[in-house]
Order: structure tokens, then sequence, then C-alpha cells
């Protein structure tokens, strides 16, 4: 490309540095500092004392919480988001476009709206089991099977794209080799098509791994509370504007997500399958 | 002489033709209820859209009044009205600008590309708790200057600042797919530079800008916390209204009636858009079909 | 070509849109669905004045949003304790009564006034500051807090009669597969094991808080909700939890729309108020970055009409807090339409003024000790 | 040809597309270790033919024998055929030596076994044993290991074994292409247009040493191009085709030499058609002027095409010419002339080593046995 328009891309050099940076320092800020509301400018000091909330024992139960769900969340929408993603490529339907827009298109609802209709399903008595007569959940309102279908199915979208993104740029002729020298259809998936959707599932996985670690909605509704995530201490955290400690916790959920970053530029140099 | 067939069984394979029968039965029943699971909290939300009751533990009869009274909700038509303002004032400006910026990036040297695209997996990938509070934050500052800013314009810096990352990473794969000369081919018949930009690179790599417009679509309109510390001056936007709302009152069912409409016209829009395009396709095959010689590759 | 003339056009449009109400306006922040659309239409034709509400689901939200200025609402509607922390911090302004003539029409009914007074006392206590809240605040609503049950469940009613908290609070003793809930506000949660405990829920130190969090771990809640708690127990999926009463009378007025007779929705679902209980009240104010402030007044001016108060509570499950707006509500007892007189018998029954109670309003809590309330709620939850 | 072992035999094929035939009832039997290609433009359907018997497409009519068996429903993995791709196909996340053993290393033990025999298993363990006791599996690794070098070597790449192939060049990723292929020992090698992507100097190193290697390993080679040039140096025997269906199949010299039709003459290098009348017996008249011929029997007085390849004639003195022409345009192609002479009112192209200016008379001569005659065909307008 011409060298001239490397102009073009210096208002966004400015822009991503002043927002990404900025907000960065000013949690690290608020983290370490006595920062809060009743300080004024020249009181402020450097502290560590917010730094019990990170043994306090409910908020490291909480990020175990956050782990254990991202973990196995990420790990079920990799195997059916997958499947999904390959049958996507497979299917004989030649409009792609539309498929994969109709996978995100649950999306467009509102996030709340969407799990609250799924709490209200999962319950004992719910307004499915009043038109069908049975309760297609039994009642797993409030346990982890709830949290973790929430989870699951709200950010599978991610995991398809991903993967569908990678799959695609997979060159048919490799397929055909791999049968031409004598690999059946499923061993041809495995040392070929799998290995060479990898990054699309290491980015899906991130982008379905992050927003489960830090997000709070789903888990809060679909526990009925009784299931406390990091994010949901966090938003506390927030709501009672107790600053410093929200800050901290965050800036312990940015380390995660700056290792993601670093993850996804190793496995993937430009970021091509990132959806 | 007797023909002889071959068999898979003579090459050292096994002959799996009737578990694949059983096999893609249950592929088939898998795709069913993935797809069900994805979209059974939409089904749902239907559901509780044509329930006459506003009790959302059983359905009563069937009715439509929810629908008719979408128009009548007032605070429900004003979230509404600004849900969409912002989030295509914000589309569309991330998709104008990302582009440009996609394509500012991609004339840099790799190395330098390679860092500033790092730079701009941060806002897909932060928390959005983190994202709303440190941009609501720096608005802060430039409240000094501007008293009023809280509102339409922080709301739509804000959502740009996360879906431009989305326009160009969707731009970034396709511009690497046009043919390096492609500019220069345009630039030798005398056409200016950001003229050949807009005639010739910008449709070439058309397909990347619309995927990425939907994206920063499906990112904006959904968005809730980090549009909740942005907003001011009363513009909420659906998404604050109803969490809002659904934290101690009831939710009118009217909002489930609209955000099943919003699932309903995309879906037509979609087939539509399916129809169209292979009725056109069927028309060109026709027109090719005495003239030329199909591919066989 | 055409996406940047689509960009001019829609830029152009929003700020037409922004730009194109003249009339002077009126920013409202107020809790989702707390107001009737009727009193909003009323005001702004009688006054020619814009409404625009804003929606916050919590009052540390409320004061979040004041604090950080980034919007100048010109009314806020937060709860006592609330109001407390605002005005400590300077955060309001004094209301101006000559531009309040209505005052003279109403008479606050003995509760608010217990609130309001036991809102100076507390604010004494804390800080040594003698504070008048009439000078601050309009109430808006009030109303007390109740443990909502399911009355599918044998027995029940009548035991909350006679052992109060403690069928709540002891699964070991009574009703031991019933199905819990906590508000999930800690305060909240706090406050009520607190008035189990017998304590004035105000109190607070370490022994205090381990004593509650002994309570709350062996209650075995099943839910830790909001608005949830109601509706999980109108639909049989949860049978007891503490609530609002007002949440209680939103779905009442829910199922009595729907035809449903109030001894039928009352079988079903009720909810008991202890004889010591939270009270909580809403009231208007006006914070300091108010911009249009003879407009708050209007409007303050126009909810102290009795008339006005009544209508708005017709569509909010809360008390109105001056007798004159009651007693219009009152008068519906023997009315035909079996709506308004439904509403009228559930507010003499549920907002029953002749039963002697102790009402505690919430104060408002040091940041270190609300912390502290949190962290122990968050160890509950967490198990 | 005749008592050579028929390796595959195609029986009446027919595929199509989208309702269109693309390959019409086509019957072929190629041969054990020959070097057959297909050669047509592009759309001709020998692509189709290739992919249908290397089984990624399946015939709709007619079947495929290989090795005296139908192999119409056996899926590719299974055929004994491999195929060298138009892009060569070459895994991305493999090394050299990797691709070049991808085929072996995915197959079962059992087939390995087979694959390499006993005898050569058990020498090999016991080579490698020495030093100390190796499983049969470990020694078929080895030999896999050892014949993947070996055919790398052969196609001159030893050098390259820890290479990514995205860091090779065009020429050496084809010969990848091709090792990976032969080490699998096929009795039928595909190579779909190989040499399409390469320059031309490399090309043409690639037909003689692809022509060297099926001539020493003695494997049936199926080449598909539609570059006449590459069919003529390579080819054993050559398949011209068009729309469909074999036009003619013969060695390169007959096909060169005794085009069926106006297509193939086209088709095969330039070449001069002319309308003549056949009188009788080893007589024809073309541009007024009786010729003798042989070997071509027609009706008498029947209208045929004749087709002399322009280094057919014979430019002699002009007394001694049985054609006089013009010479109207004449180009120096480095080893002999080219010039278009006019004959009467046709113009012809003749290849000569003696020079003339344009504007001279020549004086032209043809032997009997370089006049070739065919059926007119007024369908065949040539290419």
């Amino acid at each position: 490309m011409n060298k001239e328009f490397r102009v073009l891309s210096r208002p966004y050099m400015v822009w991503l540095s002043v927002l990404v940076f900025f907000p960065i320092l000013a949690m690290i800020f608020i983290g370490f500092s006595n920062l809060d509301s009743s300080v004024s400018i020249g009181e402020i000091s450097l502290s560590f004392s917010h730094l019990n909330i990170l043994t306090q024992s409910s908020t490291i139960i909480a990020f175990r919480n956050s782990l254990i769900f991202a973990l196995a969340t990420t790990f079920i929408c990799f195997i059916f988001g997958y499947f999904i993603a390959y049958e996507i490529k497979l299917s004989k339907f030649k409009n792609k476009f539309v498929l994969l827009t109709l996978v995100i298109l649950p999306m467009w609802s509102n996030l709340i709206l969407r799990t609250e209709s799924l709490a209200n399903i999962m319950s004992e008595n719910n307004i499915l089991k009043s038109l069908l007569g049975f309760n297609i959940f039994g009642n797993i309102a409030g346990t982890w099977m709830a949290v973790l279908f929430g989870l699951v199915f709200t950010y599978m979208p991610f995991m398809i794209l991903s993967v569908y993104t990678a799959l695609e740029k997979i060159d048919f002729a490799l397929e055909e080799a791999a049968l031409d020298l004598g690999l059946t259809p499923l061993k041809k998936f495995w040392k070929v098509v799998f290995p060479l959707s990898l990054k699309g599932v290491v980015t899906g996985s991130i982008m379905v791994f992050l927003p489960t670690l830090a997000g709070f909605a789903i888990p809060k509704i679909l526990s009925r509370g009784q299931i406390v995530f990091i994010g949901n201490i966090i938003d506390n955290k927030f709501i009672y504007t107790n600053y410093n400690h929200g800050a901290l916790l965050a800036v312990v959920i940015l380390i995660f997500i700056l290792g993601s970053i670093l993850l996804i530029t190793k496995f993937d140099k430009e970021g091509e399958t990132l959806l | 002489m007797e023909k002889q067939y071959a068999s898979i069984k003579d090459y050292g394979y096994r002959d799996f033709t009737k578990l694949n029968k059983i096999y893609s039965i249950i592929k088939k029943l898998l795709v069913i209820l993935i797809v069900l699971g994805l979209y059974l909290s939409i089904i749902v939300i239907a559901i509780q859209s044509l329930n006459e009751s506003r009790n959302l533990s059983s359905f009563t009869r069937l009715s439509f009044q929810w629908y008719l009274n979408i128009v009548r909700e007032q605070e429900l038509m004003n979230a509404i009205k600004n849900t969409f303002l912002v989030s295509s004032i914000a589309t569309v400006l991330a998709t104008f600008l990302g582009t440009f910026f996609a394509i500012g990036l991609y004339a840099l040297s790799k190395k330098s590309r390679v860092l500033w695209m790092l730079l701009n997996n941060v806002p897909i990938l932060n928390a959005d708790i983190v994202t709303g509070f440190s941009l609501m934050l720096m608005f802060r500052l430039l409240m000094v200057v501007f008293p009023n800013i809280f509102g339409l314009f922080t709301l739509v810096m804000a959502h740009l600042f996360f879906t431009m990352p989305f326009v160009i990473l969707s731009v970034m794969p396709k511009l690497k797919e046009t043919d390096p000369n492609l500019m220069d081919a345009a630039l030798d018949l005398g056409i200016k530079p950001y003229k050949a930009l807009i005639k010739v690179v910008i449709p070439a790599i058309k397909a990347g800008i619309f995927s990425g417009m939907l994206l920063a679509l499906t990112m904006s309109i959904d968005d809730f916390v980090i549009s909740y510390f942005n907003t001011g001056s009363g513009f909420d936007n659906l998404s604050i209204w109803i969490y809002a709302v659904i934290g101690r009152r009831n939710l009118t069912p009217s909002v489930y009636a609209f955000s099943t409409l919003l699932t309903l016209f995309t879906m037509i829009g979609l087939l539509t858009y399916q129809f169209l395009q292979r009725q056109k396709k069927g028309k060109n095959n026709e027109k090719n079909s005495t003239s030329s010689v199909s591919s066989q590759s | 070509m055409k996406k940047i003339v689509l960009v001019a056009f829609l830029l152009s449009l929003s700020f037409v849109l922004v730009a194109c109400n003249s009339k002077p306006k009126l920013r409202i922040l107020n809790w989702g669905e707390y107001i009737n659309d009727e009193v909003v239409e009323k005001f702004e034709k009688e006054y020619g004045i814009d409404i625009v509400i804003s929606v916050a689901d919590s009052n540390e939200l409320f004061y979040s949003k004041i604090k950080s200025k980034t919007t100048a609402f010109d009314i806020v509607i937060p709860s006592d304790y609330m109001i407390e922390k605002m005005v400590e911090e300077n955060m309001l302004l004094q209301l101006d009564y000559s531009l309040l003539p209505n005052r003279s029409l109403v008479t606050y009914m003995d509760g608010v006034n217990q609130i309001f007074a036991s809102m100076t006392e507390t604010t004494f206590a804390r800080s040594g500051l003698n504070i008048n809240y009439n000078n601050y605040a309009v109430p808006y609503f009030w109303g007390t807090f109740g443990i909502i049950y399911n009355n599918r469940v044998e027995g029940l009613e009548e035991a909350l009669e006679e052992h109060g908290w403690a069928v709540y609070f002891e699964p070991n003793n009574y009703f031991s597969s019933a199905r819990r809930g906590m508000y999930a506000v800690p305060q909240f949660a706090y406050a009520s094991a607190m008035m189990y405990l017998g304590n004035n829920p105000n109190e607070y130190n370490s022994a205090l808080l381990a004593q509650t969090k002994t309570v709350l771990q062996n209650s075995n809640f099943v839910e830790w909700g909001n608005d949830t708690l109601k509706r999980n127990i109108e639909a049989n999926n949860l049978d007891m939890a503490f609530t609002y009463t007002g949440d209680y009378l939103d779905r009442l007025y829910i199922q009595l729309s729907e035809g449903k007779t109030l001894e039928e929705v009352r079988a079903t679902f009720d909810i008991y108020i202890p004889d010591t209980t939270m009270v909580f009240i809403d009231s208007m104010v006006i914070p300091n970055t108010a911009k249009n402030i003879e407009g708050a007044h209007q409007f303050i001016n126009f909810l102290l009409d009795p008339e006005n108060a009544a209508l708005n509570a017709e569509v909010v499950g809360y008390a109105v807090a001056f007798e004159e707006a009651f007693d219009i509500i009152l008068s519906y007892l023997n009315s035909e339409d079996i709506e308004m007189k439904n509403w009228a018998t559930a507010n003499s029954i549920y907002y029953n003024m002749e039963i002697e109670r102790t009402y505690y309003p919430l104060t408002s809590l040091q940041p270190s000790i609300i912390d502290s309330i949190s962290t122990m709620i968050d160890q509950v939850r967490t198990g | 040809m005749e008592n050579k072992k028929a390796l595959i035999e195609l029986k009446n094929i027919s595929k199509s597309y989208d309702d269109e035939l693309v390959v019409k009832n086509v019957d072929l039997t190629i041969y054990e270790n020959e070097f057959l290609t297909l050669l047509g433009p592009s759309g001709c359907g020998k692509t189709t033919i290739l992919r249908m018997i290397a089984g990624f497409i399946k015939p709709e009519e007619g079947e495929i024998i290989i090795n005296a068996k139908v192999f119409n429903d056996l899926p590719p993995y299974a055929r004994p055929i491999h195929t060298v791709f138009q892009k060569y196909a070459l895994f991305p996340h493999l090394n050299v030596i990797d691709n070049v053993a991808f085929g072996l290393n995915n197959r079962t033990w059992n087939y390995l076994e087979n694959f390499y025999g006993k005898a050569k298993i058990e020498s090999e363990i016991k080579e490698l044993s020495k030093h100390k006791p190796i499983s049969v599996k470990k020694a078929i690794k080895n030999l896999i290991y050892k014949d993947s070098l070996q055919a790398l070597k052969l196609v001159k790449l030893e050098g390259f074994i820890s290479r990514k192939v995205d860091q090779l060049s065009g020429g050496q990723q084809q010969r990848v292409a091709l090792a990976r292929a032969l080490v699998n020992k096929p009795q039928i090698l595909l190579l779909d247009e190989p040499l399409a992507a390469l320059d031309l100097k490399l090309r043409q190193n690639m037909q003689y040493e692809l022509k060297e290697m099926q001539r020493n390993l003695g494997i049936t080679f199926l080449f598909v191009t539609h570059d006449q040039e590459e069919a003529m140096t390579m080819s054993d025997r050559i398949v011209v085709m068009k729309e469909g269906v074999i036009q003619q199949l013969g060695s390169p010299k007959s096909i060169y030499n005794e085009p069926i039709n106006r297509y193939v003459a086209n088709f095969i290098g330039e070449t001069n058609i002319i309308k003549g009348t056949y009188i009788k017996k080893d007589l024809v008249n073309f541009l007024d002027v009786d010729f003798k011929c042989m070997g071509y029997k027609f009706a008498e007085g029947e209208k045929v095409d004749v087709v002399i390849r322009p280094e057919d004639f014979d430019v002699v003195d002009l007394e001694k010419a049985k054609l006089v022409g013009e010479v109207v345009f004449s180009l120096f192609k480095g080893v002999h002339n080219e010039y278009e002479v006019k004959v009467g009112m046709e113009k012809l192209l003749v290849h000569t080593y003696e020079s003339y200016e344009v504007g001279q008379p020549i004086g032209l001569t043809i032997d009997p046995y370089e006049i070739h005659m065919m059926k007119v065909d007024d369908s065949e307008q040539g290419v």
C-alpha cells in the first residue's frame, strides 16, 4: 500500500494511546492510592492498604469460581462452537454470511433480558411448563448447571465466528491432498484441518474466556445470587463507591487480559482471526 | 468376464458406511440442539411477549397487546430512540473512520503494524467495567472545558472506542488479500491517490467493511456497562433502562415485544437478502449458460 | 462518497434532535417505573416544561451520578440514608418554601415525621450536626419492609404471625424445607439479621457483625436477588423473602388487574410485616448541580398537591406520604370501580397506620463499615 | 501397446455440473508404465476426468476400473493413486520432510507392514538393533524417514528437510509435492497442471526431469495440461479433448502429423488447412493443382481438408515448383524463417531455412507422404 496513507493512521494512534494507556494507568493509580471521594488533591498519597482485599476469603473464592467457570465455559464452547463452525463450513448453503449472521443474531437482544428469560425457564414453575406441561430443564435454577448453560450459549457465537474465520482460510486442496495421501476423513480432520484452525481456536477461546472471567450479570441472575464471581465483587465495589478496591481487583483482571493479548500475538501475529 | 468391485477393506480401511449414517443423524440432532440453545432465550422472550399476563411465570392467553403498547410506553420509546441514535451514529462513524484507519495502519511497516494491531486488541478484550469507568474519568477531565459534554457525545465516543477495533480487525485481512498492484495500476492511470483509494481499494475490501459494520453494530446495540458510565443528560439507551427498571420494578412486556420484533425483522431482512441474491444469481446463470462452460475445478 | 453524505446526514439529524426542543427542561433521576406517566404529562402541560427522566437501580448509583457531576440533574429521589450522606457531603440545595405553597395543603403522615426525626437524630449522633431534613427533602413515597411468603405452604402464615422473624431465620426450627431468599443489598441483609437479634439495625461493631454472619449463614438462602424474589414467590419457586412491602403490592396490583380477587391472591402469596421492621422513605431533593432550580421547585410543589400525589400512587405500590392523599385513596373503598376499590383495600391493609410498630429507617454508615458488611455478605454468599 | 497391461479403464464415463455435461461418454484405457497426457483448453473436462480417477468426484455414468476392479464408490484415500496438485497443496503447518512423510506417517501399522514387507522390516530391525533393541514400529518409522529422505534426494531437495514450506520457491514447492506423492510408491501418479505456475526455464527443466523420473521409476503418469508443447515433449500418448469429448488419442507424432480434424490440427501447433478434392486413389487436388498423396481412402471426388505443416513445404526453384506464391510477410525465428506465402487466394504458412524478401516470388513442393487429409467437418472451426 502506498506509504502516503500512513498519515491516515496517525489520529488512530493518538486515540488508541490515550484511551488505552490512560485508563490502565488510572486504574493502577486508584488501586494503589488513598484517593476516594473525600480526599482532596493535596492529600493524595501512595497506599498499599487496599491489597488486603486480595486475601479475603470471599475474593479468593470468587476468583476461583470465575476461573473454573471461565475455563469450563471456554472448553464447552470450544467443543460445540467448533462443531457448529465446521458444520457451517461444510454446509451446502452457499451464503455463509447469512448463516454467520444468524449465529450472532441472538446477541442483538439485550443480554439481561436474555439471561432473565433463561432464569425464568430454569425455575420449577415457569412459562414453558405452563405451555408444554413439563419442565425442559428440571429445576436447575440457582445451580452451577444453570450458570454454565447461560455462559456457554451466550458466548458461543464468539467461538463460532473465530473458528469459522480460521476454517474458511484453509485451502480446500489441502484437504484433498490429505485424502489423496491415504488419510480417512477423520484423520484428515485431526492432522490437517484442526492444526490449521488452531489460530481461530486460540482467539475464540480468549474471546470467550475473558468476558466470562470478568462478567457478572449472567452468574448473578442464573445462580440466583448464590455463586459469586469476581465480577460481582468488582461490581459491588463500584456501586458502593469503593473505587480503590474495585480498581485493584480490576487490575488483577487486567493482568489476565494482557496475558491473553500476548498469547494471541504469539499464535496469530496480526490478529487475523480475532473475529 | 464377471465384474469385480473394489472394496474399501482390500486397502486396509474399515467400512464405516453404516456408522456414518448414524453419525450423520447424531450430527444433525446436535446442530439442532445447539442452535436451539443459542435461540432458547430469544424464543422465551418471544413467548413472554405474546403472553396476555404480565406474569412471567405462566402463560395465560395469546395476545398482541404488548406489541401495540410499544409506542405508548414513553420511557421505552425514548430508550429505543436513544439506542438507535447512538448505535447508528457510532456504527457509521466506526465503519467510516475504522476503514481509513485500517488502510493507514496497513501502509505502515510490518513491525509497527503488528504493534498497533496489538494495541487495537485492548479495547476488544478489556473488561467492560474497566473500560467504562476509565473512559468516564477521561471525559470528566474534558468537562472543565465543555461542561455539557456528557450525553450523546460521550456515549458515541465510548461506543466508537470499543467498536472501531472490530472494524479494523475485519478490514485488515481483506486489505492483505487485495492485489498489491491494484493501487499502482490506478495511480498509473493517472488517478490521484485518495481518489484511487475510494475508487479502487474500498470496493475491493467491501466485504470486510460490511462484516466489520455488522460486528460494530452488534457490540454497540447490546452494550450496557460502558454506556452506563458514560451517559448523561437523561440519554439512557435500552440496556441502561432495562437494567435500572428490572432491578426493582416490573418490566413492561412491551420490551419483550420490541426485542422480538428486532430479531424478526433482522431475520426477514436476511432471508429477503438471500432470496434476492439467489434470484440475481439465477438470472446470471441463465445468461451465461449458453456462452461459457463452467470450470470444473 | 455515499457514506460521507450518510454520516453528515446522521450527525446533523442528531444535532437537530438534540437541539430542537427549545422548551425548558427538567431532568429527574428516578428509580425505574417509579412515576405515573399521567403525572408527567399533566405537569408538562401545565408548566410548559419538558421532563427528562433518567433511571438508576440503587441509591449508591444516584450518589455516584450526582457526585461525578456528569449530568446536572434537577431533582433526585434517593432514600433516607442516602439523603443523610448527600447533605453531610454538601451535595444538596436547601428548599425554598416560598416556592412551595402547596406544602400547607398536606400533612405528613406520622411515620414520615418519625423517619425525618430519626434521620436528624442519627446524623447528630454521627457527626454532631443538627439538621432539619425538611429543609432539603419533600417525601415522595415511603414504605415498610416485610417478609413476602408463599401462602401455598401449609401453616407458614400462622407461624409467621406467631413467631415473626424466627420463622425466616431459623430453618432448623421452622419449615426446614422452605426455600428462603434474601435481598441482595448487604446493608438490608445485615439490618434484617440485626432486627431478628433484637438490635437496632443501624448499630455496628465487629461482634455484631460476627453474630449476624452466623445468623445469615444458618439461614440457607437459596437466592440472593432483588425483584426476582417477589416473582419467584408468586410463581411458587420460592417460599420466603425479605423485601419491600411495595414489591408485594406491585405484584398484587398486577394480579388484581388480571381479574383475580384480593382473597385469591392473598391465598397464594402474601406479605408479613414484622412488629419491628425497616422503613424507607424516598424524597425529592435538589442537588447543588441543578440547572433548573425554579422548575424543580415547581415540580415538587406540583406533587405536594394531594390530588397529584394520589394520582402518582395509582401505579406505584408504595405508600403516599401525605394524610390528605391517603384519604383520597381510602375514599375509593366504596367505589364502584373494582380496580380502584381493590387498590384502596390493599392500601388500608398493608399501610394500616393503626398498628403499633417500631420503624427503623436505615442510616448512612461510614464507607469502611459498609465495606466490612459487604465483605461479610460476600463471605456468606461464597460459603 | 496391446500386450501391455491395462491399469485404468474408463468406460463410458459422464459427469455434469449444474445440468451441464462436462464429460461425455468417455472411454479410455491407460496402460502400465506409460506417460499419458490429457490435453485441451480449460473447461474441456480433462481435470474432471483426473478428479474422477482420484476419487474426489464420482461419475454419474460409467465405470472407473483400476486393476480390473470397479472403483467408482471407493473414497480417494483407499485408491492406489496419488496426485500432484496444481498449486501443490503443501501443508503449511509442517516442514518439508514431514510433508513428504505425511502419507506414510498416517497409515495404519498393518498397511505399513504390507507396504514394506516383513523381510525389509526385519533387516531394518537387525541393522538398528546393533546398538539397542528397537520395536517394529520404530523400525517402520525409521524406514519412512529413510524413504522420505530418498524421495527428497530424488527431487534434489535433500538439503531442505527442516525448512518451512512457505520458505521455499515455487519450483522447490513443486518438487516437494512430487516427492510427497512418490514416496508412497503409487501405481499411478496424477499430475494436474503441476508446471503451470513455474516460469518458462524452470518449466522446461521440470518437463525433462519428470519424463526421466517416470521412465526410471516405472510408474504410470497421467498428466493434465493445456500446453501442447509440454504434452508433446513428455508424453507417450496424448488424449486431445474438447468439450468433454475425446477428439483424438495417439502418440505425439501421429497426433501432430495426422490430426483427425481441424480442432486437433489447430490445437497441436501451427498448421495449414486447405480445402481440396480427393480425385482418386493417391491423387488429391488443392489450390488448383493435383498432388500425389498416399495412404488415404475417400470416395472419389469427395471434398477433403488437406493438412500441411509449415515445415513440410519444400522450398524449390520456381521452375521446379508445383506451387508458386508471393511472400507477403516474413519473420526471423532464430533457427528458421517463417513466411506467409500468398498462393492464389490462399495464404500459407511456410517454415524454411532459406531467406526471402517480402514481395519475392517463392516456389513450393510437397512430398506425397507429407500431405494429410481429413474429412470435411464444418462444425470444427479451430480453437
